[in-house]
């Protein structure tokens, strides 16, 4: 299991049943592949979808049902289709429960850096900033540390922001925080075989360790 | 009765030197294709401004269309899938503003709807603030986001009657409902063409009098 | 023919072939009992249809057809249903062309006076201000003065205001006005019969009168 | 998978002393009856803010609720359809708000889709406007209209499949598309239920997330 496989799982054991769930593109994606089964949730497609089921088979890709990220994909039974307006009605309004998303950034105290590099890459926002600020969880689904090791969880993200305050919890192939408000971080999961020590040399971020610190299960 | 059913070629040549344009679409669903291509291939205007969610695709004319040094302005939400976009926005070439997909969205429903702006949480703290108008109400800080109309519309839908009721389906409603209650003339590229009386009024989703054109393709 | 008769047929006179025409509670509905068998329009009615048609023959009522006034109606061929929220952005967005309306009191300014007599009777607004505002014209159907023979075309209008500069064109058993800008009321058509002496006494405003004044033909 | 379905009684025990209620529906048309009745007859909770239209006419038990002395205000467009309502207002043994009917169901949709307030040109210059932020923009005045959002929702659809997607047909679809949008807990009267995968997705007036409550009627 690589990094990527790793966090998706964990984050799927967060989702609930009943959960009206918006993956972002990337890893965020692969969080439906490890979902438990006796948990329904609902997956909503931002460019207008709620009900989003597996990719679509070779050669019954339909042009009227792709996901946000342009993918062919099925739906489920009970689907629902509808257009732009009434689908961030839903992701602004606080209709979706969980947004999960990649990010660049995160810092202590939740803001979220995911959507530009100056100079270099600038892809725009889509739909990140809305789903950030309107659902009610957000999880930052990233690995804890850049391709050169630097840190991804900073004191005070330096990239350009999604949003303020919004990431409540962050899952990474090292760890597991949450962030708790007027409190920072707090370190409530760690990977198998790492310690806190290890955790803290990897993140710039200050946090608490949780007293009921757990190993991640995936 | 006017007849609406045109050629894309005649319906295009609507579009004036320094018009603003809204093209449907996300990605590549529910994007007007043939109608983009009749623009690039017959209609010479320039100084256009371009209201998009993502501009599409290396694959589709729209990317012919703003490389053809035409467009001096667009607006969107997401560019990473044109590169061709992205381009224009790092050289300066074109002025490209990025808004966040809702923001979007609600800013082109409010010029159909005639509001004069809407507040929104999303982008508060973030360059989208930038130049706009902040309220705080109860405590919470709103961004003032102005209406969005344009000259002419460019839309994808798979069916119109004779008065230009207009059946969407799927995942390619996106834009295209709003877009066609916003600009001054509204075309619409569809696969099929029926009579008028043919389509339940309780599924049309643009109603036939926001529709000025229609071009049967396929 | 009555009073209201030869307003409403006068006013049927001022519908043009492809008009969307929302017609108000009263007199305004009878207007489109006149229109002219080459002249074909789209009623709106404000509840949420486009294209309605005659009122549902006894027995043939749908409790899903009725107009704003409460009335089962049938719908024409090319109809289609929208909920509030679509049907207001029909109506504030300006492509109503026209809407007709009884009021009780309009003003050489163009004010209307529609919707209350303050202890009185206050029915409520309901889409009257959005209409008025909304509409590209504003037709004031009326009779020209009150039970007890008062002016109900005034200098200022006295009762609470639907709203202000609205008023486009005044019809009533008397006399045809247009409202111009920076101009007042203008005196077009009058009743068979009578003198422009006759409509000044029965008129509080003040008005000029057309060059081209006609009778008023029904 | 959550069961939806129950009964009007048990539905409607969820309005608690001093909660907003929204009521769907244009005069009779798309008006929750079978609900209200519930309410009426086995619920006792007083100080309640009604949130409808119209507030109905006298044949309705929406007219016994009002008379009831539960309700402590009402917001409306149009009351002349429920004379207890407008005694109400005469005598201020509750308080009556009027708006207009597109300002109220843009109030609705704020509510239900995380916006702050919306800009309005509608009530300018009229007795709308007290109490209200004015805002201008390019030298035209604009009203400033809070988001509404209520505790319950009461809703009526013609039918709901078991995850709670609703098709509301022609005119009945009024306000009770943005209402559901906006409450935190939605009940819809349906007249159909069928079983999940029987609603085409393409058809949906109100997706499933936002229903509470099934009961089914008749």
């Amino acid at each position: 299991m690589n990094n990527r496989e790793f966090i998706a799982k964990r984050i799927a054991k967060e989702l609930k049943d009943g959960d009206v769930v918006n993956l972002g593109i990337g890893m965020p994606t692969m969080v439906a592949n490890y979902i438990p089964e006796n948990v329904n949730v609902i997956l909503q497609a931002e460019d207008g979808i709620l009900g989003v089921g597996p990719k679509a088979e070779p050669g019954e890709e339909l042009s009227d049902c792709i996901d946000a990220g342009g993918n062919y994909i099925t739906t489920v039974k009970g689907a629902s289709f509808f257009d732009s307006s009434l689908s961030f009605c839903i992701i602004r309004g606080g209709h979706v429960d969980i947004t999960v998303l990649g990010s660049l950034e995160v810092d202590q105290e939740g803001n979220v850096a995911s959507w530009m590099i100056p100079g270099k890459k600038v892809p725009g926002m889509g739909g990140a900033m809305d789903l950030v600020v309107g659902a009610k969880k957000v999880i930052i689904a990233m690995e804890h540390v850049g391709k050169n090791g630097s840190p991804k969880i900073l004191k005070k993200c330096k990239l350009p922001l999604t949003a303020v305050n919004v990431a409540k919890t962050i899952v990474t192939d090292m760890a597991v925080f949450d962030v708790v408000q007027d409190e920072g971080l707090v370190l409530k999961e760690i990977a198998p075989g790492l310690s806190v020590e290890d955790v803290q040399n990897s993140t710039e971020a200050h946090f608490t360790v949780s007293p009921e610190l757990k190993v991640i299960q995936v | 009765m006017k007849n609406k059913l045109t050629s894309a070629i005649e319906a295009v040549s609507k579009v004036k030197d320094g018009d603003t344009l809204m093209i449907g679409g996300f990605l590549t669903g529910g994007h007007p294709e043939n109608l983009v291509k009749a623009l690039v291939d017959t209609n010479s205007a320039g100084g256009l401004t371009v209201i998009s969610n993502d501009t599409g695709t290396k694959e589709l004319s729209i990317y012919q269309l703003v490389k053809s040094g035409r467009v001096k302005r667009i607006f969107a939400s997401y560019i990473g899938s044109n590169p061709e976009t992205g381009r224009l926005l790092m050289t300066g070439e074109a002025k490209v503003q990025l808004f966040p997909q809702g923001t979007l969205a609600e800013k082109i429903r409010a010029g159909g709807a005639g509001l004069g702006g809407v507040l929104t949480p999303v982008g508060v703290g973030t360059v989208v603030e930038e130049g706009k108008k902040k309220i705080e109400i109860d405590e919470k800080e709103y961004l003032l986001e102005m209406p969005l109309r344009s000259n002419v519309a460019l839309i994808k839908a798979n069916k119109a009657d004779e008065v230009g009721n207009l059946i969407i389906n799927g995942s390619s409603r996106n834009f295209n409902i709003v877009m066609a209650t916003a600009a001054d003339y509204v075309i619409a590229e569809v696969d099929e063409y029926v009579k008028e009386g043919e389509i339940d009024p309780n599924h049309v989703n643009v109603p036939g009098i926001f529709v000025d054109a229609i071009v049967k393709v396929g």
